[in-house]
């Protein structure tokens, strides 16, 4: 059984644990938990005798382990099964873990598969980031973060920029996941992933489909992006809001970038850029035990990512406290461009908008999301119409032995890690999974307690206070136990207010209509 | 969905009596046990017998079904190999045999719980070593409990 | 009332109203099972509505309770707790039958073979047989009424085997007006008995009483007499089985030989070169041969193995010019299969002598004296190899003959039972070497087995005629001489345990009584006819008492020494009751076959295909234009298989359905 | 608040899949949002039990409850779920089977503990700190949910009305689900809101399956190059199709990837491992156990691969781990 086998360890294994631990040991440790963090949002929040807020609680509560029971399973069924760790983002496990795959087996896919992954891989990104945007962190903007939350919602969306656009919005997403379906099995746990290819060709009906949306993808990203300007941009208040120091972090980035230094969702190297902006190191994804360590607070059942050569410094920012960010902004900040013509000027304009690189303010991920749906959109175009793309050898078979495998690719959230080692005939025998979210989940505790700090002056809480605390974490596009997608505004909120004796001096809950009570 | 009750335990649970289901087949084995009673043969009382036409027709169903029922152990007897009644009827059974050994050997569950012996009509003695031999085995390994498992379950969480 | 009555705690709700009956026979069941406790018991299980204990439920008297009570208590359900099924299940099924009950609402216990016979713990056999009962009422609460099968039986009886077992069946059913199919795999009837000259133990002679029979069978309108040929392949089920025949080729048109032998006379050997089978190879044939004069059918065979017609293709085929234009003779004959159908099946395949070889230490093939005493028998018969002249293989007549008994009988390493007929017919090889040759006589025996009319007295005859008997099995057969006396004299070393001491004996002849085996291809045959073997590989018959002749395959009997070994006598009159049987089967004229048959439900079926290579007797097609697959019940033989298989649930069996089957098991582990 | 009927979805344990297929109803979901009155989609746990404390039994129309029960929370929502709605359904494959996560029942609470935060390569964790249901930090209590050892679905903790089934489930048979509760003519309880047989019956394939079918040896699918028209049994791929329930159009198959088995058995099949296991190991080639064994060994994980979904679901439910594990 998995749990007896451990008669010859793996070296990369025991190396990286000794290392971090040896690492661990040489600093100073400061156990200061601030945040936690559920599916459902629950934020306890201490005072202290000054009635300044002391300490703020937010925690993730699900585990489902996947990393253990995955052990005995064979590696090809990695991709199906991983996806279920996440069903809003279920092409990007898929994908790492089919990455995870070819590198467990080392075998290269042929040149057509890796389009054809690329391809289903920037349609989800762009369907999964129009998703973020107009059902989850968009309304936020569009409605304006003081809106009443009945309405802050994609009906309130619609509502808003009318229902035909409305209507544009649900269709295009529709469309999107259909073509996902077309060559990945299903939209929702695809099935397509193999190590050495894909397990279907594309067809020349497929392709042409492809072709047909293509252009629409790339009109839809540009008129997400002009709304977001019209509504946000033009806005000073939100703009102000961006930049405000309560939404601001200055910490580490890491993403995905290509030869070009260009954002890549695909594939490519991992690029971690210092709180100045300067590169601090580029390295392939294999290497990330060497960068990456994950730092356990027993008040939640999330671990806490932060670079390893940096270390853990507690809950902190500023370039000696190892805590990074990933996700859109992250992404952004460590390339030098984007791949394709119309993102890279809208990526120039995010920056020059926003006074150049690297940008800490954590809300600029809303528009860093849309730079990358733009670039998604092109790159849709891009594959769709490459006449390699009907080729019928999508598959290399495996010959090697399979040992131990790496895969990492950029899901919406951020970078998203697969670990695989096996028997020899390729049982998993263990696993190491690091979620997007989790790269984020410091960051975003000191996000919670900055916002807390900032917002709360003792026992009166004024309500819009709730949303502006929520939407500290929001812009993360948080997915913890990558479930927790829940709508603005019915996002409940519970916020207790206590003495330093814990003695409970208000609390204050508001309803999935947004009506807040006071108790 | 069929209602799946589990049994309440034993009440009350003294020395502990392994109880093993059969499913004979009617033209061998369960005809050895015939004999082994006209014979007048002397064998542990602990087994249940289930009767079936054809080895072949035990569905791997019920095997599970008897352990989360409360079985120790349960046994399978056929014809020999080329003697079925029925033809090819044990061939299938013994193909199903290994499969769900290897899912019980997965399960946790000893592989002594769950046998297949080939018994002819004429073979009672066979029939009695086999049942005691058995009993023996799955006395020694004590009770599989799965039934108080189940409960267990259901305690852990309704507080 | 000398049964007592528990009344249920009634109707479980849905309507089932269950009756439990518990048996006592006599002490048999009643002796190790408290059937009171049971009984009670069984009255608690819900649906129960009566349960009551009775001496013999099988009785009249038993099967009238419970019609009573079917009435009285209007139920729906019966379960009996009493002997094996397969002994009396039909009798509960008639008697519910016979109170307006459709016999299927029936569900039989086993506790007596199961429960009572083989445990001593009377609390753990009371136990089991409540758990047994609780787990039949749950389960008959889910039968459904069923119908039999009603299937037109085809009158036809194929005899497998040409012994006098063979012969005598297949004379009884012809005499009886029904048509035979012979079948004989030697090209010649007759078998053992053919071969013996006198039969124990009225000394008559064996030709003269089994001859006629022969010729009869050989010339009878309604008997089709095929030998030299073989049972390749039977299918089908009771009343209705398709049986394929390989006629072997004997190159010999069987029509237009008159069995005149004038081509043996011409063949080009002008002597036999072969030994011969029917003399034990104590004779030659030439390839062209009739086994024996009497041989039955006066067919001649041709041998391609030694002919040289067929070795170079160059004889001068002097055979075929004997005989002239009826041109019987075809050197092209092939082998031929034929296809028969029959309702009904007699196996009267017989035994193979124990080879003597297999002892060493008696020396057979070792030293030319030692002989078989089936060799013996073709020695002393007047049509055999010697003219019925007792001599040695150099031609002398012995002075000591010594006869050992129990050669490969009663052996712990040969075959462990005793063969039946050794020691009457060493006794009669006794006396016919007595009479013919006035050589001394030895008998070695472990025990003298004469039970059977005549037979004692026939022992005694023998003691009268100062035949030697020594009682004790022999050591070995040597010609190691110790004394001179003992020179070019075969030695039989053996322990006289009625004198206590080793005796030496010197003989010229030694006769080793040899024993009967199942024959070499038993098991094939039996795996053809799908019946059962007893350990030491005889066919089982259905019930060693009850049921001699017939087998747990409907409609398929056995004879003879098939059965196991037995003499002449025995044969017969078993030859005579598996006739009877197939009679009574046939004049039946329907077969009813049990419904426990498989079908699909076509909504539920997927068309998967899972089932199809699964049914060994073709039952499940594809029926294309569905798409979906279909059971063809009359072909269905009801084993399950296919239904364990089905991997959505699609295919059930009748009387085992799925849902009856988990009730059972859940019923007999659901703590009382 | 309208007189429409009120319909909650709630996540227990699950990926938030099923989730998106109501997100997937696409336009659709205009009407439904049209047609009913969407209560909680999803909600908070704490809030929403005082909440729906406050509600009338059996006040919510339908619930659909995604996600196995891992949690005292979890069991806590469904029970009072239960108890606030007409009708409870079992919405996806892990309430109605158990799901992917359950086959965290092969292992027990403290592995998997072990395993994700002592054993992790990447995790930095020398103290052995661990997750704490309860943890007092200076001075104020913080809790976690308890996690339980065994994953359950719904219907082994409480009554379950009907089942949708599917991994995610199919946003038609979602739709076809709503249209039926609805439509008020409800279908016996403890229907599974799905054609009722196996999914070799809309499998485009059907037609290529051999009638003869002996398997010498199971095939992985990196193992060879799938052809996309033949069935993927006769290529020799454990394809879970036949002991699958219909419904999903075989859209795995349509991926050129055998079927894993999302939507459980038929309603006549209570244990889909050990149907699925019946049918292909009758069909093994091989008479000798050597011959057999041969053959099987080309299964690497049966339980994995037979029970993907549904081992919670199954009749042994979880591994016995104080079981002696026979040497392989």
């Amino acid at each position: 059984m998995p749990e007896e086998k451990d008669t010859n360890p793996h070296p990369a294994w025991q190396e990286g644990a000794a290392e971090a631990n040896a690492a661990y040991l040489r600093r100073r440790i400061t156990i200061d938990p601030i945040t936690r963090l559920e599916g459902h949002g629950k934020i306890d929040i201490f005072l202290d005798e000054a009635g300044q807020v002391e300490r703020a609680y937010f925690q993730v509560p699900e585990l489902r382990g996947f990393e253990k029971f995955v052990q005995g399973r064979p590696a090809e069924d990695m991709p199906q099964i991983t996806s279920r760790i996440c069903g809003v983002c279920p092409t990007a496990h898929h994908m790492a873990a089919t990455k995870a795959l070819d590198n467990l087996y080392r075998v290269e896919p042929p040149l057509v598969a890796k389009k054809i992954r690329e391809l289903v891989y920037s349609t989800f990104m762009a369907e999964d980031h129009s998703l973020h945007f107009y059902f989850l962190g968009g309304p936020d903007f569009v409605l304006g973060p003081d809106a009443p939350a009945a309405e802050r919602n994609v009906l309130g969306v619609i509502g808003k920029v009318g229902v035909e656009t409305g209507k544009k919005v649900i269709a295009m997403r529709r469309r999107w996941r259909e073509l996902i379906a077309l060559v990945a099995g299903k939209a929702a746990h695809p099935v397509f992933g193999l190590p050495g290819g894909v397990a279907k060709r594309v067809t020349p009906e497929t392709q042409k489909q492809f072709q047909e949306i293509a252009d629409e993808g790339i009109e839809f990203a540009k008129f997400t992006l002009q709304l977001f300007e019209k509504v946000v941009l033009a806005n000073t208040d939100y703009v102000n809001l961006i930049l405000s120091d309560t939404y601001t972090h200055r910490t580490y980035y890491m993403g995905m970038v290509d030869k070009g230094n260009r954002v890549n969702f695909y594939d490519g190297a991992l690029r971690v850029s210092t709180p100045e902006g300067k590169e601090w190191k580029k390295f392939p994804p294999e290497q990330y035990l060497e960068n990456v360590a994950e730092h356990v607070e027993p008040w939640s059942y999330v671990k806490f990512c932060y670079l390893k050569p940096v270390g853990w410094k507690g809950f902190r920012e500023g370039p000696d406290s190892g805590i990074y960010s990933v996700a859109p902004l992250a992404r952004l900040n460590v390339s030098d461009g984007m791949a394709t013509p119309l993102a890279q000027q809208a990526y120039e304009k995010f920056f020059s908008t926003l006074g150049g690189k690297p940008v800490h303010h954590t809300l600029a991920n809303h528009w860093a999301r849309l730079v990358e749906l733009l670039y998604a959109a092109e790159r849709v175009k891009e594959l769709a119409a490459d006449p390699q793309l009907t080729d019928p050898t999508v598959r290399v078979l495996p010959t090697e032995t399979p040992r131990e495998g790496v895969g990492v690719v950029e899901a919406p959230r951020g970078t998203l890690v697969h670990h695989y080692q096996t028997d020899e005939k390729g049982l998993i025998q263990k696993a190491n999974l690091i979620v997007a979210t989790q790269n984020n989940s410091a960051r975003m505790a000191m996000s919670v307690e900055k916002a807390a700090k900032g917002l709360i002056k003792g026992a009166d809480v004024p309500e819009g206070v709730l949303n502006r605390v929520e939407m500290a974490f929001r812009a993360y596009d948080p997915c913890h136990g990558c479930a927790t997608h829940s709508l603005p505004g019915s996002m409940p909120l519970l916020i207790r207010v206590r003495d330093q004796n814990g003695k409970a001096l208000a609390m204050l809950r508001r309803d999935f209509n947004g009506n807040v009570h006071r108790e | 969905m069929r209602n799946r009750q589990l049994s309440p335990p034993p009440v009350p649970r003294g020395a502990f009596e392994p109880r093993i289901v059969a499913f004979f087949c009617n033209w061998c084995t369960y005809l050895a046990a015939d004999l082994a009673g006209t014979s007048r043969m002397k064998y542990a009382p602990n087994v249940r017998v289930v009767r079936l036409m054809c080895s072949g027709r035990v569905d791997p169903q019920f095997v599970l079904d008897a352990f989360a029922q409360g079985a120790d152990g349960v046994l399978i007897g056929g014809c020999h190999p080329g003697d079925c009644h029925y033809q090819e009827g044990n061939y299938k059974t013994l193909r199903r045999y290994h499969l769900l050994k290897r899912v019980l050997r997965e399960m946790g569950i000893e592989e002594d719980r769950f046998r297949l012996e080939w018994i002819s009509a004429a073979e009672a003695d066979r029939l009695r070593i086999a049942v005691n031999d058995m009993v023996e085995k799955v006395r020694a390994l004590g009770p599989l409990d799965l039934t108080p498992k189940a409960e267990e379950i259901q305690e852990e969480v309704t507080v | 009332m000398p049964e007592t009555r528990n009344s249920g705690n009634g109707s479980n709700g849905n309507g089932i109203r269950v009756g439990v009956y518990v048996c006592h026979c006599g002490t048999n069941i009643a002796g190790t099972i408290d059937v009171k406790a049971v009984s009670e018991y069984a009255a608690g299980v819900p649906g129960v509505v009566v349960s009551r204990d009775y001496k013999y439920m099988c009785s009249d008297p038993g099967q009238a309770l419970i019609q009573q009570d079917v009435r009285e208590y209007d139920l729906n359900r019966v379960v009996v707790a009493s002997c094996s099924p397969l002994l009396h299940e039909p009798t509960f099924r008639r008697a519910i039958d016979r109170a307006g009950l459709n016999p299927f609402l029936l569900q039989m216990v086993n506790i007596r073979e199961h429960d009572s016979w083989v445990h001593l713990d009377k609390q753990a056999a009371t136990a089991k047989a409540k758990d047994l009962i609780r787990a039949a009422v749950r389960r008959v609460a889910l039968h459904k009424p069923l119908q039999k099968r009603r299937v037109p039986i085809n009158p036809n009886v194929l005899v497998v085997g040409g012994g006098i077992a063979g012969i005598h069946a297949a004379l009884t059913l012809a005499e009886a007006g029904k048509h035979v199919y012979l079948v004989e795999r030697e090209p010649t009837i007759g078998g053992h008995m053919a071969k013996f000259d006198k039969t124990f133990p009225t000394l008559d002679c064996a030709a003269c009483i089994l001859t006629p029979k022969m010729t009869t069978v050989g010339s009878h309108p309604r008997i089709t007499l095929w030998t030299y040929s073989e049972v390749m392949k039977v299918s089908g089920y009771v009343g209705n089985y398709r049986v394929q025949v390989k006629r072997k080729p004997r190159y010999i048109i069987e029509d237009l030989c008159l069995g005149c032998q004038e081509c043996i006379t011409a063949c080009v050997y002008k002597e036999g070169k072969t030994p011969d089978e029917f003399n034990l190879g104590l004779s030659k044939r030439k390839p062209v041969y009739l086994p024996f004069p009497q041989a039955v059918p006066q067919k001649v065979v041709i041998d391609p193995e030694t002919c040289i017609e067929f070795k170079s293709r160059k004889c001068k085929k002097t055979c075929v010019e004997a005989c002239g234009e009826r041109q019987a003779i075809d050197f092209t004959q092939k082998e031929t299969l034929e296809e028969i159908d029959v309702g009904a099946v007699v196996l009267a395949t017989g035994f193979r002598s124990f080879d003597a070889a297999r002892n060493a230490y008696y020396g057979y093939g070792r030293y030319r004296n030692v002989y078989t005493s089936l060799e013996v028998e073709r020695l002393i018969n007047a049509a055999g190899p010697t003219g019925g002249e007792i001599v040695l293989r150099d031609g002398k007549r012995p002075q000591a003959v010594g006869i050992v008994h129990c050669v490969g009988s009663r052996d712990a390493n040969t075959n462990r039972w005793c063969s039946k007929v050794c020691c009457m017919y060493s006794l009669k090889l006794a006396h016919l070497i007595k009479e013919r040759t006035g050589a001394e006589v030895y008998n070695f025996y472990i025990d003298m087995r004469t039970p059977g009319k005549g037979y004692e007295e026939f022992y005694d005859r023998l003691l009268d005629e100062g035949v030697h008997f020594v009682r004790g099995r022999v050591a070995e057969v040597s010609d190691w001489a110790a004394r001179s006396s003992e020179e070019g004299k075969l030695i039989i070393r053996v322990e006289d345990t009625l004198a206590a001491f080793v005796r030496r004996i010197p003989v010229d002849m030694v006769v080793l009584s040899v024993g009967l085996e199942p024959q070499a291809d038993a098991q094939a045959v039996r795996r053809m006819f799908n019946i059962s073997c007893s350990s030491e590989g005889w066919f089982l018959e259905r019930h060693p008492k009850l049921a001699p002749v017939s087998t747990f395959t409907e409609g398929v009997y056995i004879a003879g020494a098939c059965q196991g070994p037995k003499d002449i006598p025995d044969s017969v009159a078993q030859a005579g009751a598996a006739a009877a049987e197939a009679m009574a089967l046939i004049d039946s004229q329907f077969v009813e076959l049990e419904p426990y048959t498989a079908f699909i439900t076509e909504e539920e079926c997927s068309g998967c295909k899972s089932c199809i290579p699964l049914c060994p007797y073709q039952a499940i097609s594809f029926a294309e234009e569905k798409k979906r697959a279909a059971i063809n019940e009359v072909l269905c033989k009801g084993c399950g298989t296919c239904v364990a298989a089905c991997p959505s649930g699609s295919i059930h069996q009748n009387f085992f359905e799925d849902e009856e089957i988990f009730e059972e098991i859940e019923g007999v582990l659901a703590y009382a | 608040m309208s007189g429409k009927p009120k319909v909650a979805f709630y996540w227990c344990s699950s990926c938030g899949g099923c989730e998106e297929t109501v997100v997937d109803l696409a336009e659709a979901i205009l009407d439904v949002a049209a047609a009913v009155e969407i209560v909680f989609w999803p909600v908070a746990l704490d809030f929403k039990r005082k909440d729906i404390e406050a509600m009338p039994d059996g006040s919510i129309t339908a619930t659909f409850l995604n996600g196995a029960i891992r949690t005292n929370e979890q069991e806590e929502m469904a029970r009072l779920l239960r108890k606030k709605s007409a009708l409870l359904l079992a919405f996806g494959a892990c309430s109605h089977l158990g799901g992917i996560p359950g086959l965290a029942n092969l292992f027990d609470r403290e592995s998997i503990l072990k395993t994700v935060y002592f054993e992790s390569p990447s995790t930095v964790n020398p103290e052995n700190v661990l997750p704490l249901t309860r943890y007092r930090d200076n001075g104020h209590k913080v809790t976690l949910p308890d996690f339980h050892n065994t994953v359950r679905t719904l219907d082994q903790v409480v009554d379950v009305d009907y089942y949708v089934p599917g991994c995610p489930p199919m946003p038609r048979i979602l739709g076809a689900a709503l249209k039926t509760l609805l439509s008020g003519d409800l279908p016996p309880k403890g229907a599974v809101l799905a054609p009722d047989y196996a999914l070799c019956e809309e499998c485009p394939r059907k037609d290529t399956k051999p009638g003869e079918l002996s398997i010498a040896e199971f095939k992985r699918p990196q193992e060879l190059l799938i052809d996309e028209q033949t069935c993927l049994l006769a290529q020799g791929l454990v394809c879970m199709g036949p002991a699958t329930r219909a419904g999903c159009e075989a859209v795995c198959v349509q991926g050129n990837m055998p079927c894993t088995g999302c939507c459980g058995s038929t309603g006549r099949v209570q244990d889909q491992g050990a149907k699925i296991l019946s049918c292909l190991a009758s069909l093994v080639a091989g008479k000798e156990d050597a011959e057999i064994d041969h053959v099987l060994d080309t299964i690497p994980d049966p339980v994995g691969t037979f029970y993907r979904y549904g081992l919670p679901g199954s009749f042994l439910r979880r591994k016995r781990l104080n079981g002696v594990q026979a040497p392989k």
